[in-house]
């Protein structure tokens, strides 16, 4: 009966595809590959948006594809690249803590948000409210990659992995929101950018290592 | 008030004041006889205090004017017991204190002594106080106790009501009354400084206690001092016969032909009482200071006792 | 017109001290500014109360009894604030630990901040509410790593994370209040984010997609107020940074997310019968005054034990809000501005000491009376005050509060009660020795700054023994606008 | 202003302003001795005066209220006057009025806080002390409170140099403020449902008998606080001797009573009837604090400890009191209720006048001596007389001897334990009259502990070279305690006309105005039909009569001569002052008698000591079964609670996500609404 159009398909695959790659990043152990996979998750981003927009003829999912286009997949990646050569980081790997108990919790965690989303996917009216279920769990896993994470930068791209989960679950919810917040949330991210730069050099120069045990002397009991 | 009742007012405390060191001379002769000494005349504190009055004073360097003013406070807070109690019949200044304040006037008592005591900043007249001052805070509750439990038969406080209603109560055994009688007889020796507690003819600095206090007094000090303990003797038994032995009191309606009953009962009941004091101080011997405070429990011991029957038994 | 003076004038002030932050005369272009930004606050507020609520910039600005209070507030300890960084900044840099290029960063970060706070005070639509907070956490984490010391980097560097976590989450929460608004509103776009048209139908929406919306915002700006399973990084951001900007962020950042926090109650509140976000804001409440009240035993900082105080106090107000009701929405507003005020007092004389002691730890401070009476018995007075001792405000508000709470939830009481003692006992064991005592502490090279400590207290007394009538219906027409059964 | 003597609230409002005035204007000049000595702390005792005698005038005045401006903004502050607080009242203003002329002449420079200051938080801490009496809503009785605490905690610490004073003043605050808390909690259940915090409302609000008991529980341990009652009387052995000695006065003398005040407010204004059973604690844990502090007054060597002790026993005795009278009035004897009540309230008025004099005296020989330890004492009765007499007044009162006021308001709590045996409830019935025995073992004792107090510092050979450079104290200070003495001797000569005033004070409270007995002025009846009286007018001029006639007689018939000679030493030369008997030395039967009651520690010098030296050391083991184990636990939850902040940003980020789960969970575990 599925004869769904094919451009739903399409969408469905898209977020399919970043549900994927944020396991990967889950798991990936090296710094730069780890950037790379961010770069192909603000990719699908923005061929969901792009083909979203051209769906439902919205004038603002076009300007926001290609927001998404120029911050997420060019500037930002470009940023990190550019910060892991001057850090001296290319080679470093990160051991990932026991990968399999990690990626069961990944499984848990896409239940949990399926099952989330399931009362909020019925009453949405938008084409890709299924997508809302994915939104979330890309959110919760971007989380658990904070935590599991060793090294400051990847905490970072966990950061950015969350924020695109943050657009594909407005993307999915309501077709994104109003331009003005949309444009501030962009703004507040690239600054966000910015000032960790500035955070990277500074721990480099204090520890000369991005490790964050360093990280751990303000503390009440040890 | 009329002038009869000052008349007898004033009697009765002549006749204390005057029957005190008989009534000591007394006890120290039943003494001697019963340990077959051969006993000093009895009216030897009579001429022990006449000699005493006679001395030159002899006063420490420092000795403040605390020190000379105690005999004389001390003395006259006897002869006021004296006034209080129901010696021979009930007075009008028996109104203006009851028992409770009766402690309270001993207590008194103790304490210008004590502080006399150390006034002169010896070894000895502090040591006594420190002894005294722990014979009084622990005799003081079972005296109380006591006076409670004739209080809680007779309703009143006052020695007079109390007295009054023993007396004519139906005669027959009241063990709540015999229980506070022992009582009393205990705290009488301790506070009196009589054998178990302290040994009144004794000199010797680690067992006196009331000796001690008077170490640094001579001359008519020291014979204030000896008659308001003689006084003081003889307050507690008129006590024990107000409480104990209430008959032969003259109530204040019955006139002078009661009063002259009355005297004789008086002098009667203090013979027996001598001799009693006698005979219990040549059958005990004196307590180590750290036993005293056993001694006293027991004293506050058969007190309770004393209440409790009455409450249970209402005999 | 109130409104565009009361924003502009922070911005303009960071972009001009953005370029001449450093020269001698920036301290005092910074109490200008602030100064500046306090009489508009006091124009809007009078406006107001003459008009009522107001609906600016095309409604994407809005301001009612409720939030005109706070700015007025933020204005106000924002000019006091600055005039305390003024001698602090002259003596730290006398001391060198800091340079002329932070010092430039220092004044106009510390504008562009005062900027955020009350943009998002003011503003209408949710979305810029979240932006503007997430720009008041940008900016403060460059002033709390001013010194670039190592337990700076650490303390700003979590700051940042868990800060950003907590924000993410909250823009989730407010895609689907959006989703939910959209549904009811329509879906032209702009009015679906209007906090005042969201209040207006805040019946008719979808309670499932609310009660998600609600933990996902209560959990973000949750962990910019600091509650307990979220606090951890508050005691390390505002011990390592400067202390003007320590006492900016314990005063005035925390009710600005106590704010947005009870914006979002009230549309939650307004659709839902059960009182699950209530429930939700008790038991955060109960558990920040709790724990941090037994982590105050440890301390040996002078101001990490005051940044856990503010944790307690955040405890108190969110338990407060919680209750719900006219008499504790009261209680709550006024412990507001008696904590801001009292907190930031404390930490303009914890500010001074700390420089006079040359450190922070406690055991190097003591004996402050003797050398510097004001400052010891600025500090005294402010600790009192902060205890709840009597005569001042915070006594006041925790009266009405734990009445209210003894109607309400008699569970609560005992817990609050010994919990409160427990600090009592904690913060005041430790400051006494700190202000008694022998001392053996330097002189200062410049003159403290006490005015502000001696007015905040001042006000706080005179909250304690008199709140004048018109401050009083001034609260009791925001806590009928909180709302609340 | 125009003082209208049938409404005498505003005027002792105006009185309790002045006194805050006055302590304002002490800040004017913080530094100098002479403004704040010689002109503030006069004219404070002139308003404390003027406050007793407008308080006194109130007492026969109906009760009259008046609400201020301040406070909260829908519970500004209600205070009103009734009868119960005007004898509270006019014994804080006779007080202060005696402690402040003392303190006029007391505080010199250089000593802790500049006098400036001193004389501000003084006059703040008499003006709450004022306002306590007053209040009559919950939020202006707990401001009152809490600021007198606030005040007497500054004063305590005034010599904040020493870290004893420190650690006194700190555990004080905690111990009030704990009790602060626990009085808001009574308040908050005596509202009774009502929400309305005036005390009005607190009487019309009728509780259930559960919360009734739960709010008088509350207020027992609050107040009990306050009072020093035993289980919580730890700070006031550490706080009063650490305060100057006016101060330390003014706490024990007056600050304490409100304790007694609050209960018998709480009780049978606010609470109306309370069960008979509630009086058994406050009897109980009275005749408790009035035995153990005795016994520890009485080992003490440091003169103001000991003190302090003794006033946990007077406040022990006066809380034995209310709970006496709370059972006769919850079995119906109101008659001897009103007896009991009078009692504590006559006893709290005495103790003010004799415990006031008697640490005004320990000022005096503080500041002439510079010693507080009682081993190195002694003689002071040849250098500071006028102290030394004035002081012998005071001893001879709080010791309970008959002409004097402590004796009276004893022998009225005694006469009412006489009459507890017709109490209709079994056991209690034979009970109480023993709690007459450890009130009567607690009157002896204290007369040891007196007399331990005055002989070792005033009487016999000076312990110390210094002392003989004492002097004596100035005029003022003479004045201040020639006022207390007098007031003790008055309260003592004349109880008949006090205790009919207290009466009236005592029926209004319980609810039935007790008959006046036909006795002659001089003569004190408690009961008309009971066979007690006492009259000490009558008893001392017999008592003078008798002393002058002997003296006389003696003098008279006998000659004068007086020779002075070296004191009796037994033949050994070399008698010294070091042969008196010391502190411990006096303690020490009772140390030995009341042996489990005290943590002893000994210090016994080897046989191969240079200077052998032997100390023993009395501690008190509530300290150490209560306090003790109370800070380990707090401090051990504290460790515990410590782990949740270990520094690592993974374990931080777990807790918000985790917190998120459980959240999210709990949501959809209460599935949609519909």
């Amino acid at each position: 009966m599925n004869t769904v159009a094919w451009d739903l398909q399409l969408l469905n695959l898209f977020a399919a595809l970043l549900l994927l790659l944020s396991f990967a990043m889950l798991s990936q152990r090296r710094i730069v590959s780890l950037v790379n996979l961010l770069a192909l998750q603000g990719l699908m981003l923005w061929a969901a948006t792009l083909l979203l927009a051209w769906r439902t003829h919205q004038g603002h999912l076009y300007m926001s594809a290609a927001l998404t286009f120029g911050l997420k997949v060019v500037l930002l990646p470009w940023l990190l690249h550019r910060m892991i050569r001057r850090l001296k980081v290319y080679w470093e790997t990160e051991p990932v803590i026991n990968p399999a108990a990690t990626m069961l919790v990944g499984v848990l965690i896409v239940i949990f948000s399926f099952g989330l989303a399931q009362p909020i996917a019925e009453l949405a009216s938008t084409t890709t409210r299924s997508a809302l279920g994915i939104a979330v769990s890309v959110i919760l896993l971007a989380f658990l990659m904070m935590i599991t994470r060793r090294k400051a930068l990847s905490q970072v791209v966990g950061f950015l992995s969350m924020e695109n989960g943050l657009f594909f679950g407005a993307m999915s919810a309501t077709y994104g929101m109003p331009m003005v917040v949309e444009l501030g949330v962009a703004l507040d991210v690239l600054v966000a950018m910015l000032v960790l730069g500035v955070f990277f050099f500074q721990i480099r120069e204090q520890f000369d290592s991005l490790d964050l045990h360093h990280l751990e002397s303000l503390r009440e009991r040890d | 008030m009329e002038r009869t009742a000052i008349l007898t007012q004033l009697l009765e405390m002549g006749a204390a004041v005057a029957l005190a060191p008989l009534f000591l001379g007394w006890v120290t002769q039943c003494r001697a006889w019963l340990q077959n000494r051969s006993a000093p005349p009895v009216w030897l504190p009579y001429r022990a205090i006449r000699k005493l009055f006679h001395k030159d004073a002899v006063l420490a360097q420092d000795a403040s004017p605390l020190f000379r003013i105690a005999p004389y406070v001390v003395f006259g807070t006897m002869v006021v017991a004296a006034a209080i109690i129901p010696s021979m019949s009930t007075l009008p200044l028996n109104r203006a204190a009851d028992a409770i304040a009766l402690v309270g006037l001993f207590a008194t008592a103790r304490v210008f002594m004590s502080l006399a005591a150390m006034d002169v900043g010896t070894a000895f007249g502090t040591f006594g106080a420190r002894r005294e001052m722990m014979v009084g805070f622990l005799a003081e509750p079972a005296l109380l106790m006591v006076i409670f439990v004739a209080s809680l038969i007779s309703q009143s406080t006052a020695l007079p009501v109390i007295s009054e209603a023993l007396a004519t109560q139906a005669l027959g055994l009241y063990p709540s009354l015999a229980f506070t009688a022992v009582a009393f007889t205990l705290v009488l020796l301790a506070e009196n400084a009589r054998i178990p507690v302290d040994n009144p003819a004794t000199h010797l600095e680690l067992t006196m206690i009331h000796e001690a206090m008077l170490l640094e007094y001579s001359a008519r000090h020291l014979a204030l001092m000896e008659w308001a303990a003689a006084l003081k003797l003889f307050n507690y038994a008129c006590i024990g016969f107000a409480l104990f032995l209430p008959w032969g009191l003259a109530t204040g309606a019955a006139g002078p032909q009661a009063l002259a009953l009355a005297i004789p009962a008086l002098l009667a009941k203090l013979a027996v009482a001598g001799l009693g004091i006698a005979v219990i101080e040549t059958l005990s011997a004196k307590l180590r200071v750290f036993r005293v405070p056993e001694f006293l429990a027991a004293a506050f011991l058969f007190a309770v006792l004393g209440m409790l029957v009455h409450q249970l038994l209402g005999a | 017109m109130e409104l565009a003076l009361l924003l502009v004038i922070p911005l303009a002030g960071a972009l001009l001290l953005a370029l001449t932050g450093a020269r001698p005369r920036a301290p005092e272009l910074n109490v200008a500014f602030s100064a500046g930004a306090l009489l508009a606050a006091v124009a809007l507020a009078v406006r107001v109360i003459a008009e009522g609520e107001l609906l600016l910039g095309r409604e994407q600005f809005f301001v009612d009894p409720f939030n005109v209070f706070l700015i007025t507030l933020t204005a106000f300890v924002g000019l006091t604030t600055s005039l305390f960084s003024r001698s602090y900044m002259r003596v730290e840099v006398d001391h060198g630990r800091i340079g002329a290029g932070r010092l430039r960063l220092y004044h106009s970060m510390y504008q562009l901040f005062m900027a955020t706070m009350l943009v998002a005070l003011t503003t209408n639509n949710m979305g810029l509410l979240w932006v503007a907070m997430e720009a008041a956490t940008l900016s403060t984490v460059l002033l709390v790593t001013l010194y670039r010391t190592p337990a700076s980097l650490e303390a700003g560097w979590k700051y940042f994370i868990l800060c950003g976590v907590g924000i993410a989450l909250a823009l989730f929460g407010t895609i689907l209040l959006y989703f939910a608004a959209e549904k009811v509103l329509g879906a032209e776009g702009v009015t679906a984010l209007l906090w005042t048209h969201l209040d207006a139908v805040k019946a008719r929406l979808e309670p499932t997609v609310l009660e998600l919306a609600f933990v996902f915002l209560l959990v973000g700006y949750g962990t910019k107020a600091g509650l307990v399973p979220l606090h951890n990084w508050l005691p390390d951001a505002h011990a390592e940074g400067p202390t003007p900007i320590s006492a900016v962020l314990s005063g005035l950042l925390l009710n600005v997310a106590i704010y947005a926090v009870v914006r979002c109650k009230v549309l939650v509140e307004g659709s839902l019968q059960s009182s699950i976000p209530s429930q939700m804001l008790m038991g955060f409440g109960v558990a920040s005054v709790v724990l941090a009240s037994f982590l105050l035993w440890r301390q040996r900082d002078i101001k990490r034990l005051f940044a856990y105080s503010s944790i307690e106090h955040m405890g108190i107000i969110t338990f407060a809000f919680g209750m719900g009701g006219p008499v504790a929405n009261f209680a709550a507003l006024l412990h507001m501005t008696v904590h801001s005020l009292t907190k930031s007092a404390i930490f303009f004389a914890v500010g001074h000491a700390a420089q006079k002691a040359g450190s922070q730890l406690m055991d190097d401070i003591r004996g402050l009376i003797t050398t510097s009476p004001t400052i010891g018995w600025g500090l005294l007075a402010g600790t009192l005050a902060i205890l709840g001792v009597p005569p001042f405000g915070v006594f006041a508000s925790e009266f009405l509060i734990l009445t209210t709470a003894m109607r309400e939830q008699p569970w609560a009481t005992p817990i609050l009660l010994v919990a409160l003692g427990v600090a009592f006992a904690a913060i005041f064991g430790r400051v006494q020795p700190m202000v008694f005592g022998e001392t053996s502490l330097r002189r200062l090279p410049h003159p403290p700054a006490l005015l502000p400590v001696f007015t905040h207290l001042g006000v706080v007394l005179l909250l304690g023994l008199y709140v004048p009538p018109y401050l009083a219906d001034w609260y009791r027409l925001a806590a009928r606008l909180v709302g609340g059964h | 202003m125009p003082v209208d003597l049938n409404a005498p609230l505003p005027a002792c409002l105006a009185l309790i302003g002045a006194w805050a005035l006055i302590g304002a204007a002490g800040l004017l000049r913080p530094s100098s001795v002479r403004f704040a000595g010689r002109t503030l702390f006069p004219l404070g005792a002139i308003v404390g005066l003027g406050l007793a005698a407008v308080a006194a005038v109130g007492l026969a005045r109906p009760a009259e209220q008046v609400v201020l401006a301040i406070g909260l903004p829908d519970l500004p502050f209600h205070l009103r006057r009734d009868a119960l607080a005007s004898v509270f009242l006019v014994m804080l203003g006779a007080a202060a009025a005696g402690i402040s002329l003392f303190a006029a002449g007391y505080f010199r420079r250089g000593e802790g806080t500049p006098p400036g200051l001193l004389c501000f938080q003084y006059h703040l801490f008499l003006a709450s002390m004022g306002l306590v009496l007053l209040a009559d809503d919950a939020y202006a009785f707990m401001v009152a409170w809490e600021s007198m605490a606030l005040a007497s905690y500054f004063l305590v610490v005034s010599q904040h140099r020493i870290p004893e004073i420190r650690r006194a003043g700190f555990l004080y605050f905690v111990v009030a403020h704990v009790g602060a808390i626990s009085l808001l909690l009574c308040f908050g259940v005596l509202q009774g449902g009502s929400w309305l915090f005036t005390f009005d409302a607190m009487r019309a609000a009728s509780l259930a008998p559960g919360a009734a008991t739960l709010a008088f529980a509350l207020a027992l341990i609050g107040f009990g606080a306050k009072a020093g009652l035993v289980p919580l009387h730890v700070w006031l052995p550490e706080a009063h001797p650490a305060a100057p000695s006016p101060v330390s006065a003014l706490m024990s003398g007056v600050m304490l009573k409100t304790a007694v005040y609050g209960t018998l407010r709480v009780t049978f204004d606010l609470l109306g009837e309370p069960h008979w059973s509630w009086g058994l604690v406050p009897l109980a844990v009275g005749l408790g604090s009035a035995f153990y502090g005795v016994v520890f007054a009485a080992v003490q060597t440091d003169m103001k400890r000991l003190l302090a002790y003794s006033s946990v026993e007077n406040l022990g005795l006066a809380f034995a009191g209310v709970g006496l009278a709370i059972v006769f009035h919850g079995v119906g004897m109101r008659a001897l209720a009103v007896l009991a009540t009078i009692a504590a309230i006559y006893h709290c008025v005495n103790h003010a006048f004799m415990k006031s004099l008697l640490f005004l005296g320990t000022g005096a020989v503080l500041h002439a001596t510079g010693e507080r330890n009682l081993g190195r004492l002694g003689g002071l009765l040849r250098r500071m007389p006028w102290t030394a007499w004035i002081v012998l007044v005071g001893v001879l009162a709080i010791a309970g001897l008959p002409p004097l006021n402590g004796f009276v308001s004893e022998w009225l709590l005694l006469q009412a334990f006489l009459f507890s045996s017709e109490v209709p409830v079994n056991f209690i019935d034979m009970l109480l009259p023993l709690c007459a025995a450890v009130v009567a073992l607690c009157a002896a004792l204290a007369g040891y502990v007196m007399v331990k107090f005055y002989g070792v510092i005033f009487l016999g050979q000076p312990r110390e070279a210094a002392l003989a450079r004492a002097h004596d104290c100035g005029w003022l200070e003479r004045l201040g305690m020639l006022w207390l003495a007098a007031g003790c001797i008055a309260l003592g000569l004349f109880p008949a006309q006090v205790v009919a005033v207290l009466g009236e004070v005592a029926g209004g409270l319980l609810g039935e105005v007790p008959p006046r007995p036909a006795a002659p002025w001089w003569l004190l009846v408690p009961l008309p039909d009971r066979e007690a009286s006492y009259g000490p007018l009558a008893f001392l001029l017999v008592a003078a009569a008798v002393i002058v006639v002997t003296a006389v007689v003696v003098r008279a018939v006998y000659h004068q001569r007086v020779r002075r000679s070296a004191a009796w030493d037994c033949g050994f030369a070399r008698l010294d002052a070091r042969m008196q008997d010391t502190a411990e030395g006096f303690g020490q039967p009772i140390r030995n008698i009341f042996q489990p009651f005290f943590r002893i520690q000994r210090e016994l010098p080897d046989p191969f000591d240079a200077e052998p030296r032997y100390r023993v050391t009395v501690g008190d083991r509530i300290w150490g079964y209560a306090y003790v184990p109370l800070g380990a636990l707090v401090r051990r939850l504290a460790d515990l609670a410590a782990y949740v902040q270990r520094g690592r940003i993974a374990t931080y980020l777990l807790y918000s996500f985790l917190t998120l789960l459980t959240l999210l969970a709990l949501v959809l575990w209460n599935g949609p609404r519909s």
